[in-house]
Order: structure tokens, then C-alpha cells, then sequence
């Protein structure tokens, strides 16, 4: 690569590096900085990510690769990376009540929130497994901090190292993975993997095997999800907002880069190990949220469960490759508006150093406060796939993508899977509109407010009406299919 | 001669690593992975990689262990936490076998047709120097290159934002 | 235009529910409780009224139209925008689902009404009010949307609604359970009615109305479908039906969901929510036309349903729960009509069945409104002279759904019986004979127990007992009224003749455009002829009544001694204890299930009630198991992920050959 | 006996399993990060292994940046470590479960 490529590579990836300036801006700023004036870094952030939504625009337009190709620029990554930095956008306007009231340390929370983000969003393009393996480990080194970013809280420590023992041994199995591909095919580029694939080689379908595992787990699917419920109970509720949304969706993005790139070649083999943990996944998902006595917990469990739906998409891809894709998209997409919605709200009935978590801290909202009792609710059907809410939407896509490409069983076991979900969504409710209040609920916050009407908003608009939202998704699986020459 | 080399130093690593697990002292078992990554250090050289041989004593045998002995020093714990994971040490053993043994038997089905590797004819001359390395670092790989600083500025960032005193 | 029918009651419910429900009114703008009221009373009405006079405005419109073109479709925007799948905001005004507006915004408007009086001492009046029409905008929904996902919308929008108002009192934990069984009752409906959906699309590659109807009148197109596709859809969509209209086995959330407040009870779960799955199958007519099987399924089940819940009512005591088993037995009827291919009869009695059904419901409601609460009828008796309106109008009521000549239920009920009878479904027509006979005794012995007889009411309560207030008593008049007349715009044509109307059975008529495969039009060769089904069905009804007038007024000692018999008593408690229906869903869950997932867990059970309970339990066991696997410690997960990570690598290594 | 790549592969699959073996039995906090160590290493051997093979050096510079991560790895759950360790007194990891269920 000589120097004006270089240059003009560096210029393509405007929206990273815009990103990762930000990062360094808020954390050099920060020290520098003391008492109250912190809080400014907070517009810092959000400049930064807005700067870095708006340069992301252009690549649904035009999309390129950069790097000699281990960066593709495609609508498919513009598509995530919107996800990426409109959650954590949200999340980041979201946590600044939570962490001033938490009193959590400012600048190195929006800088590892953004770092993470930088990370997620290297992922989303990444065509080549060096880059790919730092975007992960810059993503998920991040997340491992912010879960144990209370250090007052000893479940937040324990959250984070949990998080950080068990991820390192997943991110090991996907480097041993890497390895074995690399020794199959002598290259770590998705393109040359794929042109040299040979099932009949055990080194490539080792390989294969692994990598999934070490996607899978970041997805947090059967039969690597034990992590999930522990560590989203143990982080900041804000965090864990962020994280199911952001790292969950980036984990997609590479796992279908990944799997329909690199390894179409056994694509049937692989389609069917996805059957299984799709139909496990949201199966216990489901199951162990019905039990669960802390929301927040209850809200890990149910996040599993929506991976299983996210993941029946990816099945269905096995029939149509664009509406699968496109219906995957559009769930993680749908996902994050009500899932980092949900937790916002438990984010801003937080108090004085106090999580909201239990049932009890939200019996009653109706009474006090009814209008988050309204957003909640949304929320909760939203996640029970109720219509007019964008979770209706988006799993009708889902299973009817299923349903197209002849995926009965699957789709079955799905909307049974809904069907049971709505269950435990609805004691949600139950408890805050028709339950006395228990505790006392915290004053109004301006801030979380701003976020919670835009997500309260999003999750209704997008259901009634959907507008672009759904072609964006069918260009970007396009888009997607065209980087590798599939369409 | 390599191949006696080899072992020895397989050995060594392996022997190592059983430290590492089985050893209830973490300065012995920190011990133990010094010795486990210095023997892969050495076969790295056999492999003809003498750049990456070099970098992995410094930074992983010297940096990493550095840092190990460090926090274990530093927590300064006590004699009676060490003594949990002495017993048993036969049964926990025998199921490493197990594993092993298990792993071994369904590698040999899925292996049973034998891989092939598209071997290179001849190595390049400047294979494995630091002047062979720099130049697919620098031209093939500058991106992930850049991205590590990145990690670290990350992982610094997480320490601080974890170990350091004081709300402010 | 169209739109505005199924907007205002919603813009109704936006006012209502964020300035007064939400608290703001009191808060904010510190206004008063009697004013707040009046508003909302207002709001709450008059978008109803305003809805209801759009419905027949457009009524006007359509019979105005050619009787072939009658339909109006207003497409708003697209909602699901994707090539093949398009699905948009459409809605579609032809005579089916004029109808049903019809049906829906008047009923609604009285029981809007009823209810202001009904619920005036309510601290959630505002609350109350935003519920009711958020229930009308989602069943406007249901009726008038296009496409079978746009149902699927109201579908579920009037279940949630349903839901809300039947733990409206939610600081009874029982009503609250009750709410929340009904909607789990519901979603195992849905499940089957969205599969249908599903299937629907990928049969036809289309979800809206008009486009999976031309094709399946297509006999090109459907000749390449394996009729047993369509039988299986039909029948998917039958089990949403049997969930929403509560039809065997399913039944078992309507008589607890009589928890709500009784305006509710009328509305909902008798007039106009419940009847959904008739309208569904009357919409997709086609589909059952071309499936004997799933014709015989509907019946069978309808038959079924309707004896076995007439026979329950007629022991209950609970004034509301009558009614209720009573609903479930209608429901049945109407199930048996559009199931056996005679669509526009089994509309009709949905219709007649809305106006007595709602007017007897507003009755009880009035009867226990002015007893303060009391809802046993062995607690009342002779309230003739203190409620003369309530008494004259549920009388009225009672002899229509009895089958009375002249009135109503006559002639809806006739039409069904006469149909089934034609087209063979010969058992069938005689359950329903049967259940007629029941039909009209149980309600005799309703209104004799409530009305008549001796006063048995405690003198602290007979000095409160008064006449309900105009805004209760008027909607019962009118509904009485209609209860009368309603029948008559379906006579038909062979009793039309005999009295000289040329043109009898308008509603036949009127409706034929939107039923899309030929009515079998009245045999020729059957044994019987009209007039001697017809006198069959009027035996029915003189029978029944005169049963309970012999039993309950000429010799009241009867029903004791009836009960204390040893050959009839065990039948007694059978019927009293609904037929234990909940108990043995309980008992087969489990014993199938529970026993399955941990023995030790069966006598932890309580066996208290329904197979919600059952499956409940079968999940929560499940999930013990998962959660006790949650040990919270590190290395058990990290073992857990590494057989996974091998299990996944010996899969993919040896799935591939 | 010549020593060939498949030798290097096998001693790297073991150093592989030992390291997992570590995660899993081993209770102290900080002897499962040098586990995870073990993990990485034997991820190392097998990229330089296979590199050789190949010959070509993307698999050597695939080493250095694993050791980046295993840096930043380490840091950051050494940092953990000690933070678990000023609340709770311990390194024991069957003591944190505080979040089960």
C-alpha cells in the first residue's frame, strides 16, 4: 500500500476516526477539568457521535473499501453502524442522569462508551480477521470496563470480571478458530478464505466451528449464554442497556459477514447448527425470564430470547438471502430502540446510588409518574411483539422470512416463543399499573426524558409506520450481498 | 537433533502449563508460565520466526509476568487461601486426560481424512526477520497495527477508570 | 372519511387518557373532580356518536352503490413496504363489515352512555373512560381493516383492551388473575391465528383481503393447492376463533372475565368483542366453503360448545355468570351457522344476539348497581315493582334469546337451525334444538329467580333498592326496543309471503355481495318442510319456558327436591360445578406434563384452577431447572461453555460429509 | 523423526486444553488469567506454526497483535482483580455469586 492510498484510505474512514478523536479529546479533556464543569463532556460525546452518524450517511451512497480491502464501507456497515451510534448515542444521553447520580467517574464513561462504539463499528466492516479480531477486542475490552464501572458496587466488580474471564476464553476460542483458517487457507481475508474453501479439509471446518462459537457467544445464543443474565444484572443498568443493544447487534454483523462470506462454502452445515441454538436459544431465554423476580434479570433473559429471534432471520437467509439478512437487520434495529428503552426507564427510576431493579421499585409508577408508566408499557409490548409497536413489526418480518423459506418448524417454535414471552412482559405491567407503590420514585430528569420520548416515540412511529426504516434494511442486505459478489 | 530439541522443549512447555494449572502457589504457577512461554519462545525459533521469538521474551515473558507477579505480590495473599486446590490432584488430572483423550478420539474421526496444507515451496530470505515482519506489518496490516493502539489506549483507560482512587 | 370512524374514538381516548387519566387535568390545571367527569363523559361519548353517525352515513353511501360494486376501500399509506409483502393502512367498508361498525359503534354508544351512570362513583372514571374507547378504536380496527395483518392489529389491540378492563379493578387480586388469564387464554388463539397468517402468505403471497380472495375464487390458482392447505388454514384461523370467542375448549376465560365492571361484560364479552371470530369466519368464507372437514371441525366444536355451556347455566347462581355461559352458548350457535356455509345467518344472530345479549347484561347490571354489589340471585327475587323498567326490558330480553315469535331471536335463531338442517348437519341441528329447550329455561328461570317471586333481598338492602337513573334506563329501552324489531329486517322469504312482503330478508340481501361463494340456497329435497322446522324451533321455546315457569313458580319445591335426588343430583353438581372442566384441565396438565418434568413437584400442587394454571406450572418447572443451572459460578459456566463450544465443533465437523 | 508443522499443531491444541482445563477447575482469580494466557500462547504457536508452513509472515504478525490483546487483557482483569479483591478480601471465584438465578 503506498502512501496515497493510504491517504485515501484514512479519509474513507471518517466516522471511526472521528469517533476515536472524540475518545481521546474526552479523555484528555477530563483530567484537566475538575468538579462540575465535567458534566460538559457529556456535549463532547455527543458532538463526536453525531459528527461520526452524519460522515456514516455517505457510505450508503457510495459504498468502497479501503485498506486493501480489509475494510469494507458498505451499506451493510453504514446500516450497523447506525445502530451502533444512534444506541449509543441514546445510551449515552440516557446514562448522564444515571452516572452523575451514581457519582461514577464522567470522562472515562463517555470515553469507553465511544471507544466501544469505534470498535463495534470496525467490526460492522471488517473483511479480514486482524482487523476484525482488534475491532472485537477493542469493543469488548470496553464493555468488560463498564461492567464493572461501579466501584462502589462489588456485583459491578463481579459483573465485569465475569465478564472478563469468560469473554477472554471465548475470544481465545475465535483466535484458535482464526488460526486454523489461516493455516487452511494461508490468508485471513473473508474473500481468498472463501475462493479457497475446501469442506473436505478438517482445518477449515475446525476453524469454522470455532469462530461461530466465540460469534456466538458475543451474541449471547445457546449454548454460550450463561454469561448473559449475570453480567447484564451486575452492570450499570446503562451499561447493560448499551451493551445488549450495541454488542449483541455488532456480533451480528460480523457473524453474518463472516459465515456468508468467508465460509459459504458449508453454509447448509452451519444453517442447521443455527437452527438448533436459534430454537434453544429462545426457548430458554423464555423460560428462565418467566421466573425471574429481579426486571432487570428478567430483561438479560429476555435478550437472550431475542437473539434466538434474531438468529431465526439468519436461518431464513438459508431461503432468501435478502429478506433474511434485511429481516435480521431490521430486528437488531427494532431491538435496540425498545430494549434501550426499557432500560432507560429502570435507568431513570435509579436513585441516590440505587439501581431500579426489583419488581417493587416500579409497582405503582402508574400513580405517581404516568407517563413513564405509558413509555414502559410501550415498551413491554414492544418486547412482546404486540402490535402497533416496532417489535411487532420487526418479528413479523423475522418469522415471515422464515415462513418463506420453508423454515416451519422454526417459525413455529418462534411465535410459541412469543406467545409465551408476552407472559412475563405483561407482570411488568401488572406490577406498575396495578400494584400500590412501594418505594419513593426519584423527581424529574430532564435529560433520561429527552431520550426516553425520542426511543417512547421511535418504538410507536416505527410500528404504525415504518416508513424507509425497512427499505434502508433491504438495500443494506443488498449492499451486503453485492461486496462479495452474491447478487 | 531438532526433533530432540523439539520435545524437550514441547516438554518443557507442556510441563509448564500443568504447573500453571495444577500448582496452588500463583507465584509458582506465574513461575510455571514464564517457563511455558519462554519453551514456545524457543520453538518459535525452530519455526523460524526469530523477530516474534525476541518480542515474545520481552514483551510476554518480561512485560506480562511482570505485571502478574506484580498484583500477586501486591494483593499479598495469605497463606491459608492458597491451600483449596491441593486436593484432589490425581482426579482433577485423570479427567484431563479424559478430555484429552476424548477430544484426541473425535479429532481423529473428524481428522481421519488427512488435512493438507498448501506447504510453500521455499521460504522468502528475509522470513521471520525484523525486516520481513516490518514490511507486512507496515503495508499489509497498518490498519489492525493503528487499531492496537487504540486497545491499549482502551485498556489504560479501563484501568484507571477501575483502580483509581477517589471519585473524581 | 372512512378513517375518521376508526380515529375518533382513539382521538377520544388520546384526550381522555393523557389529560385526565394521566392526572394532568387534577394536577396541573387543579380542575375538580365533577367537572373532570362531565369532560370526560363528554369526550368519551361523543366520539363514539360521532363515529357511529359516520358508520351509517357510510351506510347510506353503500346501499346507494350497484349491489355488485358495494364496496368502499380507502388506502391511507403503506404500512409494510416491501415488494411481494406490501401490506398498508387499508380500510374496506363492504356490507360484512358495515355490519359489524354498525353493530359496534351504536352498541358502543349505549353502553358509552349506560356506563356514565353506571361507573359515576368510580374514582377512575377518566381511566375507565380511555379503556372503553381504546377498546372501540381497536375493534373499528378488527372489522374495517383490509388485510388479515391489519385484523391482527385489532385482534390483539381489543384483547388488550379486554384485558385492562377486566382487572379494571385491580385491587382484587382474583380480578386481576382473572385479566391476566384471559389474556393467556387469548394468546394461545393467537398463536394458531397468526400461523393461519402466515400460511395465508405464503400460499398465496398476499395478506390482504381482496388479493387472497381473487385468488383463491381463482380455480386456475387454487388448483394447484392441495385442498388439505386450505383446510389447515381455515382451521389455524379457527383456533384464534375458538380462543377470542371463546368456543371449547378455550371457553373457560369468559366467565371470569365477568370480574370487569358489567358495562364491560356487555360490550365486550357479549356484543361485540367475542363475536370477532364469527366475523373471521364469515370474512373467510371462501376458505371454509371449499373445506367440508373444517366445516364439520366448526360445527362439531360450535355444537359441542353451545350444549355443554347451556347446560352450566342453568344451575349458576351468579346473575353475571348466566349470562356469561349464556354468551358462550350463543357464541356457539353463531359458530354452527357460519360453519355450516350459512354465513349471513349465523351475521345475523351475531346482530339480533348483540342487542338482547348487551340489553340483558345492562339489565343485570342495573339489578346489581341498584342492590349495591349483590350479584346472587338466591339474594334477590321480586325486584318486579322496585325496578319496573329493568324488569319490563330484561323480560323483553329474555323471551328474545328464548326464541319467542315475533321477537328477534326467533328469527336469527330459526335461520340456523333451518340451515343446518338443510345442508345435513342433522345431529347438530338437534343439539341445537336441544339447547334451545335449555336456552330458554335457564333464562326463564333467570328472570323468575330475579324478578318475580317473593323478595329474598336483607331489609338493610331493600331500603336502598331504586330504579337506576335515566342515563342507565334509556339504553335499556332502546336496546329493548331493537331486541323487538331487530329481527325483522332478517325475515324470511317464506314467512315473508305468507304476510305479503315483497321484499323480506333485506339483511340476506344486503349482505350476499360480501359472501363470496354462492350460499347452497334451500334445498329442494329434505323431509321437512320450512313451516315445520319453524314449528320445531317454537316447541323449543314454549317448552323451556313453560319448564321453568312450572318449575320455579307452580311448584317452587321442585328445584330442591330435583337437587336432593340421588339419580339426579350427581347430573346437579355436574352443571353446578361447571362440569369441572377447569379441574380436569388441571388434572391432565398435570399428570401429562408435571409429572414428566419433576414427580416431586405434583404434590406441591394445588389443583385450584384451569389449564393456565397447569401450563403455567409446566414453564415454571422448566425454568427452575434452567435457573438452578444459573449457579453464579464462574467455572461452572466456563465448563458449560466449553461442551458447547465442543458440542458445536463435533456437529460441524461431522455434519459434513 | 522429522519434526513437521503437525507436531507444532498438536503441542499447541494441548497447551490449548490445558489453558481451558485452567479456566475451569482452577478457583484463584489470578491463575485463571494466566490460563487464559496459556490460551492465547497456544493460539500464538499455532499462527507461528503455520506460518512456517506457509511461508508467508501474516501469521507471525497475527502473534504480535494477539499480544497486544493479551496486554490489554491482562491489564484490565489484573485492575478487576483488585478491585474484587479490596471487596471482598479474596481470590476465590466461587465466592462471586452474588448474581445468580
Amino acid at each position: 500500500m503506498d502512501l496515497s492510498e493510504l491517504f485515501k484510505s484514512t479519509l474513507l474512514i471518517g466516522p471511526e476516526i472521528a469517533l476515536i478523536i472524540t475518545g481521546i479529546i474526552v479523555m484528555v479533556v477530563d483530567p484537566l477539568i475538575k468538579g462540575e464543569r465535567k458534566r460538559n463532556l457529556f456535549w463532547i460525546a455527543l458532538v463526536g457521535l453525531a459528527v461520526g452518524f452524519i460522515l456514516n450517511l455517505e457510505r450508503f451512497h457510495n459504498g468502497t473499501s479501503a485498506f486493501s480491502g480489509a475494510l469494507s464501507l458498505d451499506g451493510f456497515a453504514a446500516y450497523f453502524n447506525l445502530i451502533f451510534i444512534i444506541g449509543a448515542f441514546l445510551a449515552t444521553i440516557l446514562s448522564k442522569d444515571y452516572i452523575e447520580s451514581m457519582n461514577l467517574r464522567i470522562g472515562e464513561y463517555y470515553a469507553l462508551i465511544i471507544f466501544s462504539t469505534s470498535g463495534m463499528m470496525i467490526l460492522s466492516s471488517a473483511r479480514e480477521f486482524m482487523s476484525l479480531f482488534l475491532g472485537f477486542e477493542i469493543m469488548s475490552v470496553s464493555v468488560y470496563v463498564l461492567s464493572g464501572f461501579n466501584r462502589r458496587s462489588v456485583r459491578s466488580a463481579e459483573a465485569g470480571i465475569k465478564y472478563l474471564v469468560l469473554g477472554g476464553f471465548s475470544s481465545a476460542i475465535l483466535l484458535y478458530g482464526i488460526a486454523l483458517i489461516y493455516g487452511a487457507s494461508g490468508t485471513i481475508f473473508l474473500d481468498e478464505i472463501a475462493a479457497n474453501f475446501n469442506a473436505s479439509n478438517p482445518l477449515y471446518l475446525a476453524g469454522t466451528a470455532l469462530i461461530l462459537t466465540g460469534f456466538i457467544f458475543k451474541i449471547g445464543a445457546f449454548p454460550l449464554h450463561q454469561w448473559v443474565p449475570d453480567i447484564y444484572e451486575g452492570a450499570p443498568v446503562t451499561v447493560t442497556g448499551f451493551m445488549s443493544v450495541g454488542v449483541k447487534a455488532a456480533a451480528f454483523a460480523i457473524l453474518l459477514r463472516v459465515l456468508f462470506e468467508g465460509f459459504s462454502g458449508i453454509e447448509a452445515n452451519w444453517m442447521q447448527a443455527l437452527w438448533i441454538v436459534s430454537a434453544f436459544t429462545m426457548t430458554i431465554g423464555n423460560l428462565a425470564a418467566i421466573v425471574q423476580t429481579s426486571i432487570k434479570r428478567m430483561l438479560a433473559y429476555s435478550s437472550i430470547a431475542h437473539a434466538g429471534y434474531a438468529l431465526v432471520g439468519v436461518v431464513a437467509s438459508y431461503g432468501g438471502k435478502e429478506l433474511g439478512l434485511s429481516s435480521v437487520m431490521y430486528y437488531l434495529f427494532a431491538y435496540m430502540v425498545m430494549n434501550l428503552g426499557a432500560f432507560g426507564v429502570l435507568a431513570y427510576l435509579s436513585k441516590d446510588g440505587k439501581e431500579c431493579e426489583t419488581f417493587d421499585d416500579i409497582s405503582g409508577i402508574w400513580r405517581r409518574k404516568p407517563l413513564t408508566a405509558i413509555a414502559l408499557g410501550i415498551f413491554m409490548f414492544s418486547l412482546a411483539g404486540i402490535p402497533p409497536t416496532i417489535g411487532f413489526f420487526a418479528k413479523y418480518r423475522v418469522f415471515l422470512s422464515a415462513v418463506k423459506a420453508e423454515f416451519f418448524w422454526l417459525a413455529i417454535i418462534g411465535i410459541l416463543n412469543s406467545v409465551i414471552s408476552a407472559y412475563y412482559y405483561l407482570r411488568v405491567l401488572v406490577y406498575a399499573y396495578m400494584r400500590e407503590e412501594s418505594v419513593v420514585f426519584p423527581r424529574f430528569k430532564p435529560t433520561s426524558v429527552v431520550a426516553l420520548t425520542i426511543l417512547t416515540i421511535g418504538t410507536l412511529l416505527l410500528g404504525i409506520l415504518p416508513l424507509n426504516s425497512w427499505d434502508l434494511a433491504i438495500k443494506a442486505a443488498g449492499s451486503f450481498l453485492l461486496t462479495f459478489g452474491a447478487k | 537433533m531438532e526433533s530432540v530439541l523439539f520435545y524437550i522443549f514441547a516438554a518443557a512447555s507442556v510441563a509448564g502449563a500443568l504447573l500453571v494449572v495444577f500448582h496452588k502457589n500463583p507465584i509458582a504457577s506465574a513461575l510455571s508460565l514464564v517457563l511455558t512461554l519462554f519453551s514456545t519462545a524457543v520453538l518459535f525459533i525452530f519455526l523460524l520466526a526469530h523477530f516474534v521469538a525476541a518480542i515474545q521474551i520481552l514483551v510476554y515473558a518480561g512485560a506480562i509476568m511482570v505485571l502478574f507477579m506484580f498484583t500477586v505480590m501486591f494483593l499479598n495473599i495469605r497463606e491459608e487461601s492458597l491451600k483449596f486446590d491441593a486436593q484432589n490432584l490425581p482426579v482433577k488430572l485423570g479427567v484431563l486426560l479424559l478430555i484429552l483423550f476424548i477430544f484426541g478420539y473425535f479429532a481423529s474421526i473428524g481428522f481421519k481424512k488427512s488435512f493438507s496444507l498448501n506447504h510453500a515451496a521455499s521460504l522468502p530470505e528475509s522470513f521471520g526477520t525484523v525486516e520481513g515482519v516490518g514490511e507486512v506489518l507496515f503495508k499489509d496490516y497498518l490498519l489492525p497495527f493503528e487499531l492496537t493502539s487504540v486497545l491499549i489506549v482502551v485498556a489504560i483507560l479501563g484501568v484507571v477508570a477501575i483502580a483509581k482512587r477517589g471519585t473524581d | 372519511m372512512l378513517a375518521w370512524i376508526i380515529f375518533a374514538p382513539l382521538i377520544g381516548a388520546l384526550i381522555n387518557g393523557l389529560v385526565f387519566a394521566s392526572g394532568f387535568w387534577k394536577k396541573v390545571l387543579h380542575g375538580d373532580e365533577h367537572s373532570e367527569k362531565r369532560i370526560v363523559s363528554v369526550v368519551g361519548c361523543g366520539v363514539i356518536l360521532i363515529s357511529a353517525a359516520i358508520s351509517s352515513i357510510m351506510f347510506l353511501k353503500l346501499r346507494a352503490l350497484d349491489p355488485a360494486e358495494r364496496q368502499i376501500i380507502q388506502e391511507l399509506f403503506v404500512w409494510i413496504p416491501s415488494g411481494e409483502f406490501q401490506v398498508s393502512y387499508g380500510f374496506l367498508f363492504d356490507s360484512l363489515s358495515c355490519v359489524m361498525a354498525l353493530v359496534v359503534t351504536w352498541v358502543s354508544f349505549l353502553i358509552h352512555i349506560y356506563s356514565i351512570g353506571y361507573m359515576h362513583e368510580d374514582h377512575s372514571y377518566s381511566r375507565y373512560f380511555t379503556y372503553l374507547n381504546i377498546f372501540v378504536f381497536f375493534m373499528l380496527i378488527l372489522v374495517l381493516g383490509n388485510s388479515f395483518p391489519l385484523m391482527f392489529v385489532g385482534w390483539e389491540g381489543v384483547g388488550l383492551a379486554s384485558y385492562l378492563l377486566i382487572g379494571f379493578w385491580y385491587d382484587d387480586p382474583e380480578k386481576a388473575y382473572a385479566g391476566r388469564k384471559a389474556f393467556i387464554v387469548n394468546r394461545i388463539g393467537d398463536f394458531g391465528f397468526i400461523l393461519g397468517i402466515f400460511l395465508i402468505f405464503f400460499v398465496f403471497g398476499s395478506a390482504s383481503y381482496g388479493e387472497v380472495f381473487k385468488k383463491a375464487l381463482d380455480p386456475g390458482f387454487m388448483s394447484n393447492i392441495p385442498g388439505a392447505v386450505i383446510t389447515v388454514i381455515a382451521l389455524l384461523l379457527f383456533v384464534g376463533a375458538v380462543g377470542k370467542s371463546a368456543q371449547f375448549p378455550l371457553y373457560v376465560w369468559l366467565p371470569d372475565a365477568m370480574a370487569g365492571p358489567t358495562p364491560v361484560s356487555a360490550l365486550i364479552h357479549a356484543a361485540t368483542m367475542v363475536t370477532a371470530g364469527v366475523y373471521m369466519v364469515a370474512r373467510c368464507n371462501i376458505f371454509y366453503s371449499v373445506s367440508p372437514t373444517a366445516q364439520m371441525i366448526v360445527v362439531g366444536i360450535a355444537a359441542f360448545t353451545a350444549f355443554l355451556a347451556a347446560t352450566i347455566a342453568l344451575t349458576q347462581n351468579d346473575i353475571k355468570k348466566v349470562l356469561a355461559y349464556s354468551t358462550v352458548s350463543q357464541l356457539g350457535y353463531m359458530f354452527m351457522g357460519v360453519g355450516c356455509g350459512a354465513y349471513i345467518a349465523g351475521m345475523f344472530h351475531l346482530v339480533t344476539h348483540a342487542f338482547f345479549k348487551a340489553l340483558l347484561f345492562l339489565g343485570s347490571g342495573s339489578v346489581i348497581h341498584a342492590l349495591g354489589g349483590e350479584q346472587d340471585i338466591r339474594k334477590m327475587g321480586g325486584l318486579r315493582k322496585f325496578l319496573p323498567v329493568t324488569s319490563l326490558t330484561f323480560l323483553v330480553g329474555t323471551l328474545a334469546i328464548s326464541g319467542i315469535p315475533l321477537l328477534s331471536g326467533f328469527f336469527s335463531k330459526d335461520e340456523i337451525l333451518g340451515s343446518l338442517y338443510e345442508r345435513g348437519f342433522i345431529i347438530a341441528w338437534i343439539a341445537g334444538l336441544i339447547t334451545a329447550v335449555l336456552t330458554a329455561f335457564y333464562m326463564m328461570r333467570l328472570y323468575l329467580l330475579t324478578f318475580e317471586g317473593e323478595a329474598r333481598a336483607s331489609g338493610e338492602v331493600k331500603q336502598l333498592i331504586h330504579e337506576s337513573p335515566s342515563s342507565m334506563t334509556l339504553p335499556l329501552i332502546i336496546l329493548a326496543v331493537l331486541s323487538v324489531i331487530g329481527g325483522y329486517m332478517g325475515v324470511p322469504e317464506f314467512m315473508g309471503k305468507v304476510v305479503g312482503i315483497h321484499d323480506s330478508n333485506i339483511f340476506e340481501k344486503f349482505l350476499a355481495a360480501s359472501i363470496l361463494v354462492e350460499e347452497i340456497k334451500h334445498l329442494e329435497h329434505h323431509a321437512l318442510g320450512h313451516w315445520t322446522l319453524v314449528v320445531f324451533s317454537i316447541i323449543a321455546a314454549f317448552l323451556g319456558i313453560g319448564l321453568a315457569f312450572y318449575t320455579y313458580i307452580i311448584k317452587p319445591s321442585i328445584p330442591e327436591s330435583v337437587a336432593k335426588n340421588p339419580g339426579i343430583s350427581s347430573l346437579y353438581q355436574g352443571s353446578y360445578g361447571k362440569w369441572f372442566v377447569d379441574e380436569i384441565y388441571n388434572v391432565l396438565f398435570v399428570r401429562t406434563f408435571v409429572r414428566l418434568a419433576n414427580i416431586a413437584a405434583l404434590f406441591d400442587m394445588k389443583i385450584i384452577d384451569g389449564a393456565v394454571n397447569g401450563i403455567a406450572k409446566v414453564i415454571g418447572e422448566a425454568a427452575a431447572i434452567l435457573r438452578n443451572a444459573q449457579t453464579g459460578i464462574l467455572r461452572f459456566y466456563a465448563a458449560l461453555m466449553a461442551i458447547g463450544a465442543t458440542a458445536i465443533l463435533i456437529y460441524i465437523v461431522l455434519s459434513v460429509k | 523423526m522429522i519434526v513437521t508443522i503437525e507436531h507444532y499443531l498438536v503441542l499447541s491444541a494441548i497447551l490449548f486444553i490445558i489453558g481451558a482445563y485452567g479456566v475451569i477447575i482452577r478457583k484463584n482469580l489470578v491463575i485463571v488469567l494466566m490460563s487464559l494466557e496459556l490460551m492465547l500462547n497456544s493460539a500464538n504457536l499455532a499462527f507461528v506454526a503455520f506460518s512456517k508452513a506457509l511461508g508467508n509472515m501474516t501469521g507471525q504478525v497475527f502473534m504480535i497483535m494477539t499480544l497486544t490483546v493479551a496486554a490489554a487483557e491482562v491489564a484490565v482483569g489484573l485492575a478487576l482483580v483488585v478491585a474484587i479483591y479490596t471487596h471482598r478480601g479474596t481470590l476465590d471465584i466461587d465466592v462471586l455469586k452474588m448474581l445468580k438465578g
